[in-house]
Formats: structure tokens, C-alpha cells, sequence
């Protein structure tokens, strides 16, 4: 069903779910249609020179401003030097552009800066160009920031779902969940006290080792908005693959599990910002897993699955109990459940 | 209808009648949840909450039956296997 | 997680599955009646280790399902006033009314909190003291409590700021209109567990008698259903129509007296609008009249809308267990998930919802 | 006086003049000091492989949406085009993130979306990736976008501050302030009826011209945010030159005089979206006018002043009875006056 | 534009310029009373043109610098609260109170509203009939018959969330303070325009003849000025002390009759309190009995604040020409223009601020 | 204080007596300006506005005034530099 023109903006269109992905394809890509955007891909790849650039923009909107485990400093360093990775580009440079709302405290202004140079920092990028605005109050939220980004690509692989092959391992780098749930742990109402931090972290190195390693990897995809299950669906369908994964392979740890018990939510859903899932050849799955092992952000990697040699473009996910279900996208925005 | 999630009891947080409350754990997230409807649930109780509110403390004994009975149809099964 | 985990492991699962296998020696169809049991015979794949002959029929155990289009309406006529509050469990937020859902209005302004527990809407009354606070009271006997609870401590406080949209609603009689139904073809229910926490399951004795039909109160993890099925299935076999009680961990023959006792005192029991089903004779209710002042409806002077179900939706029909999803003409066409038309469509685990999930798998690639 | 850490963010943090410079000054530049940051340029040139990419960001917070001669949309891909085009680069790539509120009109994007799809290709360049973010009512502005851009540099002069030389012609490309006033025309409260459109409009070309006709450009800097003015006096600064800028030749439409006697507003402060200031060599002056000229955007070009010999760092203006007084930025928001 | 761009010729205030200078035998201070004579004086650079020993003194005539801590005080007492509309010029909102100006407040959530013409207040109010609207009603004899007018139609159409925080000023009582003033250095005034074309000037007659100065109504254009401060320096030159005209375009000598009769019906006069100045008898202007109830510091029973402005601000003497910019501690030092102690550093053409202008010019590249 | 502009009357859009106003150009940006306190005002005629009201009207004749007096002064000066 196509979007309607008397519609309405609702938050569900921007979850990652059913309604915006209609909203994309009827509403944003139609007019910006070309030879990047149809890639379904989040960055593009731009011949400059003899040079492969990598170009990416994600605008954070993440409320609050700090939660347990990061702030938006961080992840606006980390999100963009994240996308530029999951091409397997060596990050360089980010532009930093703030949209602050009028009654902002200076010193939290202050603090993410701090954090942003810090996230810089451990992630040897450089923040070489910014903005600044400010908005009235009741029209911002604190602290929007927009970083893009720009990558190199050092090596001769194409990384992009269009690579994905049957019979690829699906390798998933660590536990889910844990930022989606840290935030939503700080929202009104809500308030539970979360013992376990978000995942919020670059994912650069890890990815770099990995291609060093030799590992020639198919396609790579951070987790975000509409988390793990949202990434593979969006990946099957780009790829025109279908996927099998083992819900037991996929960690996810106790306090996670249990605010979605309390909540009615699906961990598979909740948002990541420092997880990414990697297809490898199938034979090349244990070099990898030990390329992963060494970094301590990825030391949780796993084999979660894999490309089958399905003609359907479909995620099938095989529970615990040995059952199958379909994933599939949510429709709009994740709601808690009272039944 | 009606999520119900087992929690343990950590801490009692309030005692007047209507507001008792208590600090529960759902795999080691917490949360502060009304005892009003489970008078004699004490720490260290699991209790079953909905919407914030425990509606039922979880017996042990009651708990191990089911696995009495799988224990139980696992003997059924083997003498059935035996005697085929 | 203690109480979870060890509800969910494949052994015991095949094992049940086995027996019950073993013992049906032709088809059953059995309703379980709450929407938390479909949701996880849906998530864990449940129908899949059962017998052919097992039929499991969805029933209308989801409060959010069965709040009328009218009551709906109402949230949404109070929720875009612009001095109210309205607080709302988050699933009711997708349910369409007449025009459009909550989500709708607070995309157009109104001011719509998501709560975790009720009383967190006495703290936003507390803190919001110029605006009217209105709690979306839905749910069955299992949070009728917390909503009666919330609502006396309202009283003691002095909240003139805050009232509730009450529209809770009581699962027996909705299972006697089942039962009674000449079309019904329902042979065992298994009741809902957590409602049973309030009200024990005595009451239930002269249903099972009187329509001779096995009712086993249930509880909610993989092992529990597939328990309360075999308890079913073996009275079905020996041509029983006892009560059961597998969630006996958590569920007493009585209930829980103070849960009843408060309910007494908060509410009195009235007749209710089943969305899809119609007029159901004392299946609701509604604040007594010492709670009046606190009822959201007198306060606001909404008139009796008089708005009728013309989208065609048959979710009535469905969750008595009469039709399929698939036999409704909006099924996968005008209604679909993102876009839903009734409220079995709305919840993943709804009726409508988790068959379009079934279908689209053979259909995937067709569109 | 340092910003201190009480302090809250208000309006005038962004509107270009003391209170902006010393956020930026205290709170944001100390955390992101490197070789570009330092530049006070609106860019970053960037060494690549053999070339010189340019990289810039801005954010777009406009209201309203749609303006007379502009919108959100047009406004987003010229700005970020006419960023890359003060470095003299060739505009070639812009990402586009949106952050959308709760409520918005699906029509309203749809229009805005075309806007950008047309300006992206008046400018000749691509939309290439892009982000989708959704917040609640309340929480934003209806629409906010951020573009990002990527040109390269095809010649061989250094265009910045730094290059700015005394004897130095200024030239100025066309009236000033009808961007500013078409916005506040719109105000609640204000509500005036402007005969004349925003001056929003791409910058490339006749930049790209005036480097074909052989001008050896200085330094180029488009007007934004505090207008004319603040333009100058941050390019003062950012040089160490003096300037001299005569008033009479700085043409204002009528329209825009009356707009701001009845406001007690100064047309020089007042944003613009579509002109920019030139420093080249005196005796190139005349070579630079002409190739303006060709082009419509710029045809009211004219020399407004000059880089003089002092050593002060400021901006002298010798206004139409022949009196001179120092510019330099307002202190905060620009409010209309009683007095 | 008409009326004018003829005013603001080189050759011509060149000439009005060559005159003053032929005619001006010894040192004369000449006070320009209205703050937007001295913003034309600042932008237009016109003591470049005068002969040294013209010595321009700018006076007390900017509303937004000489109402009253204490007002502003009260306008932020009301614009904080939540269920207020504060409507204000733009100009007021840079002005210093004792700990905070209005654009704080904006900042901290306050809702405040520029506006251009006190009208659009009405509309506002009309716009939200749930939350109180007040408007800041500043200014001189210029300004108070458009607040007048407002406040009568308020009152026609009934519009009971509306009200006014009234700071209105009278000129003439200020001028007698100054001349007064044993310390007084002026020795000619210009009257200012605007407040004439109400007023006229027959009242000036009094003050001219028993202080001995010469007072001429000026207009704010360069030409105005220039021909203005001529027509001061004949007098001064001739010994004279006569009311003039120079303004006679816009200002008849009755001024306005229809907006003093406006006057007369919605304000009385009353004692005023000047900031930096104190209190001058008769010299302000307030909502007389039948508009008692639009007063906002009624409505809202503000108690009356004892402020005193601690600040160390020195503009009461530097707006009676008693004492110049620098001669305050803190000029350029803890008060700059992006961080205004006291209003005179607010607006660009405020005594201070302009003073400041004028010194970074030297010191631009020190710091 | 009190800035006020001149413009000049095109339409008269009220003509209600505390409410009459006028669209008035100040060098073709156009607004509506209230007239109460000019009632002689006509379309045609400038006005010097102040916040959105009228407070007078402009008259022509003193207007031309200072320029008289500036061409007097004009022929002094050439006539004092033809005296030197
Ligand atoms: S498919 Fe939609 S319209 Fe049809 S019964 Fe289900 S919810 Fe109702
Ligand atoms: S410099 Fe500041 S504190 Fe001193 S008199 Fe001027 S405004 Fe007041
Ligand atoms: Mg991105
Ligand atoms: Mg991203
Ligand atoms: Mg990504
Ligand atoms: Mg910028
Ligand atoms: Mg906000
Ligand atoms: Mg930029
Ligand atoms: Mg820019
Ligand atoms: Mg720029
Ligand atoms: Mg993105
Ligand atoms: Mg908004």
C-alpha cells in the first residue's frame, strides 16, 4: 500500500520498520534516485582520483543526551565511523554539525564535545569541518548532531549486499539489545535500573583486522534502528538471498532478555549502536571468529547462521525449540505490550 | 491478554499498606514493583508482576510438578520402548 | 531467567509434543483463550511439534483486541483536547478507531504518554497540575486491580486532575457466549492463566458442566501450553469436562482475596461492548459510584457515540474461532500490519497479523 | 568575557555574531582544534590520493518551510553547494539527512523533496546517501535537513583568508538582505508584504566562471547567517587585513530599506542565500566584474571596497555623507527594535 | 524612499555642517534627548562633521533603558510562569533585570512573543483564550497611544486573558530633572520628534524661560539633526532660549489631539521610577480606574519589589550627561555588549555600547 | 526612542473609527497600519508610522522648508565667497 500524500509523519516511520520503508521508497528515494542510492546500502563509494571514497551522514537524535554506556557525542563519532567501516573504508575525516535548542546547558554542550573529541580520538578520525545552529525552544530536543563522514578504501574487495553468496556464514559480533535497552530504561515511565551499559562502540578496527586477516568478506551491516532482525531482512532483501539463523546462536544477555520480558519486546528488534553482522565465505568463518576473537569489542562473535541456497528473500529463524518462524520487519514503532 | 513476568524480590522499598513496594529483579534488571495484592510475599520470593504490580507469588513446590510429571512420562516412554 | 528458562528447552517440549501425539487418536480444536498463549505459540513455533489433529483456535483474550470502536473514539475525542493528558498502554496506541488511531493524534499534537504501569499516571497527574490526566483503563481482571488500586490512591491524594477511561472487560462471560454460540467449534478451552491469579477458577465449574467441556487454567511459557494441551487432550480422549489447573505455581483454586476485595470496592460489574462480538451481558466494568468523579467519561460529557464497524473486519467472528483470517476480504489487501484495519491485525501476535506473517513467506517474492 | 558553564543556550548562540563567536570560540573549537578547524574557513580541502577534495556541512533549521523565492529544500543543496564553491571546488556530491517531526505533512517532504531532486540538478550535482530521522511533536521543527558536500578542486590557486592581500578589490555579487527579510515577512507578528523573493540561489557557476576567465581569486565567502557585515569582519579577522567598504555601492533594494527602517534593523547584518563577497587583485577587478556580469545571478555585481594598507584587523565603513564607523558584529539575535 | 533618502545627502549635510562650524564661536553642549537622535548620530558618524567644540550629550529618551529593574523584574516574574503569554518589543528583552533578562527566561521556557505592533497582541490573546496574555506596554508619549488604543479594544471585545504591564514615560518632567540638576552641563536640548507629534511643544514654553535653554523639536534624519543642532547653536550664539520647530513636517505645535484625548480617557499620570535616575514626580503614566482591571500588576498581585540595582551601572548619570561611559568601572570590562550590565550597553546605539564601538576601534587587535 | 517611518496610504481596508487603517508602502514592503490617530489622512498621503500606528501626517509644504533654507544658505555662502 503506497504512502498517501494526506498522511501524517508518525514516529513509526522513522523505527526502521514497514512504515518507513515505504516512506523511502514512495516518498525520499523516488527523487534522489541514482546509482548510490539504489545500492541499499548506507554510504556510497565515489571514484575521486585513482581513489575509492567513502562517503556517509547520519543525524543523531538519541534522547537522553547521556544514558549508561555513551552520550551522543560518542555515537555520533562512533555511528558515522561505523557506517564508513561496514563499506570496509578506513575512516578519515567526520564534519560535525550541531542544531542546538534554546535553554541547552552550555556545560552539557561542553561534555558532548569533550566526548566527540575523545570518540575522535580512539577512532583516529578528524573532525575538520562543523555548524552550528539554534533553535527555538519546543522545536529541538536538546542536541541534534549530523556527522558525515569520509572513508578510504584500501583493498580490492567489494563489500555490498549484492556480494552476498549461498552458503556464507552469518557472523554476528557480539550480544544484542543492550542499547536499544539502555535508553529505553531511562524513558518516562519506564525507569528501570539497567545494570548493563549500551553497546555503543567503533567498529572500525575490528573490521580492518578482519580484512587483513585475509577474510574475504562478502558484506558487512551495523545493527541500529529496528536492530538485528531488521538489518538481516533488509539484507536478504537486497541481496535477493535467502537467510537461515539459529536463535540460540544469538547472545543475548539476562537484564536484556529481561526488560523485554517486562516490556513485551523482541530483543531481535531493539536497537544496537556497536554490533554488525559479517557474510563470509563459509570457509573462511573460522578465520574470521578468530580474527574477531583478539579485539575485545568483537570477542563475542559467533556464527549465527547462514545464506542458504533459498530462491526467496527471506530471513528464517530457527528457535530454540527447533521450530521455524519468519522474520520480518515491524511494522512501525516498537511499543511496549501489556499483553 | 495479561504479560505476567516472574521477578525476584531484592529489597522492600515501602510499607505503608496500599504503596508496599519492593525492589525486583527480572534477570538483573530492576524495578520497583507493588506488593499490595501479595501481602505475604517477603525478599527472596519470586512474584509474578503485570503492569508494575505482582498479582501472585510463584510456589516452588507447585513449580517442580511439571518436571515431576516429564520425569515421570520419560519412565512411561523408556518401559514403553522396553517393552515394544 | 528463573521461572523462564527452564519452560523453554527442546527436550521437554518434544517430549509433551510425544505424548500428546501418543494420545490423540483423532482431531481436536482447542481455543487458547489468551492473546499472551497465541503470541507465544506464535513466536516459538509451537503448532509445529503438535499432531495434525490439533486444531488451536485463537480466542479473544487480548484487551486491546476487544476494546469497542466506540471506547476508541472516545480515547481519541479526549486525547486531542488540548488540555489533557491521556495515558495509555502502548499497544492500544495502533488499534484504529472509527478515523484513526492514538498514534494519529499525538501525531497531530495531542499529548499521548506510554506507561509501563498506571500509576505512573498519578506521578504525571502530580506533576501536570493545570492539565487533565485521563488513564486508557483497559484490560481484564488481571489489571483491573492495578487500575483500581491507582484509582483509590487518586482518591486519597486529591487528584482532581486526573480520571480513567475505564474499559475492562471479564473473561467468562465472553466464554459462555463461545460456548453458547450454536456454531461454536470449540471443544476445550485453556484458560488464561493470569486472569486466574485474581479470580481462581471455581467459577468456571458450571461453564465446563453445562457445555460439558474440559477448561485447563494455563500458563503462558512454550511447556506450559504444551502441558495445558495434553491436560486437554487426554479429558477430550477420556470424554472429560473437568477444571485443571497447570499454572498452579502461580495460580490459587480461590484467586488472590485482595486483588477481589479491592475490585469490589472500585468497580461494579456491567454489561460491555466486545469489539467484533457485540453486547456481552455482564462481561464489563465500570467505576462504582463512590469512584464516579474519577470516571472520565461523566467528566468529559462524551455523548454515546453511535458509531458503527463498517470497515467489514470479521475479527469477531475470528476470535470466537467461527472464521479464518483468510476468509476475510481485507485480509493482506486493505488491511495489513502497517496498516491495519481491525485490531487482530494490530499486535504481531494478533490473529490477523501472525497469519499475514504465515502467508507472506510462500508469497514473499510475488510482490 | 569567556562563555561560562551556567549558562544556557539562547537564540542569539546562532545568529552569527559575538555570542555565536565565542560558543564556537570556548565551547565547541577547543575540543576539534587541527589544520582545518583553525582555517575560520566554511570547508575543509582535503589531500586524497593525487586530489584535493573540499568537504563542508550545514544544517538547515528555516522557518518557514517555503518562502518567497525559496524552501527548506532548494535552500539545503545551494547552501552546501555554495559552501564548496567558496573554495573554489566544483560541487560534485551531498548527502541528505532529514530529521523529520512527528505531524509533518507527507506532502510537504514530498515538495520539499522535489525542490532538492531540481536544485541537485540546476547545480549538476548527485544526492548520493542520505539518513531518515523521526522525533516526537514537540521536538523538532517540522523538517530539518543537513547536507553534506564533496568538490574537488580543479586549479591550482590556495582560495582562503589567509591569501587576502592588502590592495585587494572586495567585490560583492548582488543586493544584499532579501533573503533575511522574505523570511521575517513571514513571522508571526510581523506579517509584512515583501514585493521581492529570497536571494537563495547556486553559487558554482559563476564562481567557476570567474576562475575560467582567469581571475586569480583571493578569497571567496558566501553571506549567511549576520549578513554582509559579519561576513567582512570575520574575514578581517581571519586575514589581519583592514577593510574598507563604502556604502553607497552596496546596493539595497527599496523594499529591504523599508522592511528594515520599520523594524530598526541594519540591511547589513541581514542573511542572504545567494551572495557572496570576492577578494581578487586590484587590477583584476575589472576582469572579475565582467565575467560576473554574464551570469544573471550575478549581473548586479560591483566593487564595494578594499583591503588597505592598516594593520588592524577590522572593517571600516565610510557610509554615504562620507563619515566613517567600524563594523563589527552584533552582539547576539538581530530583534526588531522599538527605538 | 520619500521623506528620507533627501535627508541623508552628502553635499547637503555638508553645507548644514560648514554653517554650525562658521557660526560656532566657543565650546556649546547640546543634548539630544531622544535614544534615536543618538542612533542616527552613531550610525551616520555625525560628530565627524561637527567642529570640535560641539560636544553632543545623549540623553534619557530610550524607553528600554530607563525602565526600572524593578519592572523588569516584574515582566520576568510573569513571563515565567506557565500559563502566560509575555508580548514584549524586541528590544526589551536584552535588558538586564537583576539576575536574568527575558531571553534567559525564553530560553528556560517562558513564552514569549516579539511583536511589532501592540495589536497583535490582541490576536494573540484571541488565538489562546486558555493562557493569559500580557503585554509589556513601554514607552514614551510616541508609543502610549497605540497601548492606549489596544487596551480600549480589549476591552470591546472582551478579552479577559489579556492585561498590561504598563512602564510608560513622560519627556518633559525628565528634562526639568536634568535641568534642574545643579551637575547639569546641557546647555540647549532637541526635543524629540516623535514624542511631539502627540504632544506638541507649547508645554516646553515654561522650562525654556526659567532654565534659560534654547529647545528645538528635532526630527532623525542626518539632515534633521544637523539642522537641528544649527537652529540649538543660533540660540545659543544669540543668547537665546526659544522653542523651535525644526521638525515641523510631522509635529504641529498641539500635536495630536485625537491621541491625547486617547491619553486622557485609559491613563493618569503618576510618580515614575527611571533607571539609574530614581523617581520623578509626574512623570509616568498608568491605567487609570476604568481600566484598572487590564493592569497586570494587579492581576497577577506582583508584589512590589525593593530591587536595588546593586550593579554598580552608572547610566542614570551618563543619560543626564553627568558622566561618560568610561568613567564607569565596568565598561568593556564586565559589561559588553554581548553581556550588557546595564541597559545603555544594550542596544547598538545605547551611550555605552556606541562608546564601546568606538574604543575597540583602538584596542581591536589587543585581545 | 520611537522610531516612526514614513509611508504612504494606498488603501484604506477599515474604516470602522478606532479601527481604521490603511495598506501602507514603506518603498514597496506593504503593511496595515491603523489610522485612528489621522483621521485626515487619505490615500495618497504619507504618514510617519510608529509600531503600527499613524501618529501624524506628513505635510508637504514644511517638508520643503529645510531645502529652501538650504538653498539660502547656499546663495549666503556664495555670495560671503564672492564678499572675500
Ligand atoms: S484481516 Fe483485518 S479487517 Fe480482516 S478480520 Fe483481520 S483485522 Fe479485521
Ligand atoms: S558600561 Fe554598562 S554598567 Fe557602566 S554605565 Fe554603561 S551600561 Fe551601565
Ligand atoms: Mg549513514
Ligand atoms: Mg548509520
Ligand atoms: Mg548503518
Ligand atoms: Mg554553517
Ligand atoms: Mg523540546
Ligand atoms: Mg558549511
Ligand atoms: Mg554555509
Ligand atoms: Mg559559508
Ligand atoms: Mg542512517
Ligand atoms: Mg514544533
Amino acid at each position: 500500500m503506497p504512502v498517501t500524500q494526506d498522511e501524517a509523519i508518525r514516529l513509526g516511520h522513522g523505527s526502521g520498520g514497514v512504515m518507513m520503508q515505504h516512506l523511502l521508497r514512495d516518498v525520499v528515494f523516488p527523487h534522489i534516485a541514482n546509482q548510490w542510492t539504489s545500492q541499499g546500502h548506507d554510504s556510497a563509494t565515489l571514484a575521486i582520483g585513482n581513489s575509492k571514497v567513502v562517503f556517509t551522514t547520519d543525524s543523531f537524535v538519541v534522547s537522553p543526551l547521556f544514558f549508561p554506556g555513551g552520550d551522543i557525542g560518542e555515537l555520533a563519532v562512533y555511528g558515522t565511523v561505523n557506517d564508513l567501516a561496514m563499506s570496509g573504508a578506513r575512516p578519515l575525516y567526520l564534519s560535525c554539525s550541531l542544531i542546538l535548542e534554546e535553554g541547552l546547558s552550555l556545560s552539557v554542550l561542553e561534555r558532548v564535545m569533550q566526548s566527540m573529541a575523545r570518540a575522535a580520538a580512539v577512532t583516529g578520525v578528524q573532525l575538520v569541518t562543523g555548524d552550528t545552529k539554534v533553535v527555538e525552544r519546543g522545536k529541538g530536543d536538546g542536541l541534534f548532531i549530523n556527522t558525515s563522514g569520509i572513508g578510504l578504501i584500501e583493498h580490492s574487495l567489494e563489500i555490498a549486499p549484492q556480494r552476498i553468496d549461498s552458503g556464507d556464514s552469518i557472523i554476528l559480533s557480539g550480544d544484542v539489545g543492550r542499547h536499544g535497552m539502555a535508553i529505553m530504561a531511562s524513558r518516562e515511565g519506564l525507569e528501570f535500573e539497567m545494570p548493563l551499559a549500551s553497546d555503543c562502540a567503533p567498529l572500525q578496527s575490528p573490521v580492518l583486522e578482519l580484512l587483513a586477516a585475509g577474510v574475504e568478506v562478502h558484506c558487512l551491516r551495523d545493527l541500529t534502528r529496528g536492530g538485528l532482525a531488521t538489518a538481516l531482512v533488509e539484507l536478504a532483501e537486497s541481496s535477493g538471498r535467502e537467510l537461515a539463523v539459529q536463535e540460540a546462536a544469538v547472545p543475548v544477555t539476562e537484564s536484556v532478555q529481561g526488560a523485554c520480558e517486562l516490556l513485551g519486546l523482541d530483543p531481535f528488534y531493539v536497537a544496537n549502536e556497536g554490533r554488525f553482522v559479517a557474510f563470509v565465505p563459509r570457509e573462511q568463518a573460522a578465520l574470521a571468529l578468530a580474527a574477531l576473537a583478539k579485539n575485545p569489542l568483537t570477542r563475542g562473535s559467533a556464527v549465527i547462521g547462514n545464506v542458504t541456497e533459498g530462491t526467496h528473500a527471506q530471513v528464517i529463524l530457527q528457535n530454540s525449540l527447533g521450530s521455524e518462524r519468519l522474520l520480518d520487519r515491524l511494522p512501525g514503532e516498537m511499543l511496549p505490550r501489556i499483553c | 491478554m495479561c504479560l505476567g513476568v516472574p521477578g525476584r524480590i531484592e529489597t522492600i522499598l515501602d510499607t505503608t499498606p496500599l504503596e508496599r513496594s519492593a525492589r525486583v529483579s527480572f534477570g538483573g534488571i530492576r524495578r520497583e514493583i507493588n506488593l499490595c495484592y501479595v501481602p505475604e510475599a517477603e525478599v527472596g520470593d519470586y512474584v509474578i508482576v503485570h503492569v508494575g504490580f505482582a498479582i501472585s507469588r510463584v510456589r516452588e513446590e507447585q513449580a517442580r510438578q511439571i518436571f515431576q510429571e516429564l520425569e515421570r512420562l520419560a519412565e512411561l516412554e523408556h518401559s514403553r520402548g522396553k517393552s515394544e | 531467567m528463573k521461572y523462564l528458562d527452564e519452560y523453554r528447552q527442546r527436550a521437554s517440549i518434544e517430549q509433551l509434543a510425544a505424548e500428546i501425539t501418543r494420545i490423540t487418536s483423532k482431531p481436536w480444536r482447542i481455543m487458547e483463550v489468551c492473546g499472551g498463549q497465541t503470541h507465544a505459540i506464535v513466536k516459538f513455533g509451537l503448532q509445529q511439534f503438535l499432531p495434525d489433529d490439533i486444531e488451536l483456535i485463537h480466542g479473544p483474550g487480548c484487551p486491546v483486541c476487544v476494546t469497542s470502536l466506540e471506547m476508541i473514539d472516545r480515547a481519541i475525542a479526549i486525547a486531542s483536547r488540548p488540555d489533557v493528558i491521556l495515558c495509555s498502554f502502548g499497544d492500544m496506541l495502533r488499534v484504529p478507531g472509527t478515523e484513526r488511531d492514538l498514534l494519529s493524534v499525538k501525531a497531530a499534537g495531542g499529548d499521548i504518554r506510554t506507561l509501563y504501569s498506571p500509576l505512573h499516571a498519578l506521578t504525571v497527574a502530580e506533576q501536570n497540575p493545570d492539565r487533565q490526566i485521563v488513564l486508557f483503563a483497559i484490560g481484564f481482571e488481571t489489571t483491573a486491580p492495578a487500575h483500581a488500586l491507582t484509582v483509590r490512591l487518586a482518591r486519597e491524594r486529591g487528584l482532581e486532575n486526573f480520571s480513567l477511561l475505564v474499559s475492562h472487560f471479564l473473561v467468562p462471560p465472553a466464554i459462555e457466549t463461545i460456548c453458547a454460540s450454536g456454531a461454536s467449534r470449540v471443544q476445550g478451552f485453556l484458560a488464561a492463566g493470569h486472569v486466574c491469579t485474581i479470580t481462581g477458577y471455581k467459577h468456571y465449574q458450571p461453564l465446563a458442566d453445562h457445555y460439558r467441556v474440559p477448561i485447563v487454567v494455563t500458563g503462558f511459557e512454550p511447556l506450559d501450553i504444551l502441558e495445558g494441551i495434553l491436560m486437554c487432550v487426554r479429558q477430550l480422549e477420556q470424554g472429560c469436562h473437568r477444571i485443571e489447573n497447570q499454572y498452579s505455581r502461580a495460580v490459587a483454586p480461590d484467586g488472590n482475596h485482595t486483588a477481589r476485595a479491592m475490585l469490589e470496592e472500585v468497580f461494579t460489574i456491567s454489561d460491555q461492548q466486545w469489539r467484533g462480538v457485540g453486547q456481552i451481558a455482564n462481561s464489563g466494568l465500570e467505576l462504582s459510584a463512590a469512584y464516579a468523579d474519577f470516571d472520565a467519561q461523566k467528566r468529559f460529557s462524551l455523548p454515546a457515540s453511535a458509531h458503527q464497524d463498517t470497515s467489514g473486519c470479521i475479527s469477531g467472528a475470528i476470535m470466537q474461532g467461527l472464521q479464518k483470517p483468510a476468509d476475510c476480504p481485507h485480509f493482506g489487501d486493505r488491511c495489513r500490519p502497517e496498516h491495519p484495519l481491525g485490531a487482530p491485525m494490530v499486535s504481531s501476535e494478533g490473529a490477523c497479523a501472525a497469519y499475514f506473517r504465515y502467508c507472506a513467506r510462500s508469497t514473499a517474492n510475488e510482490h
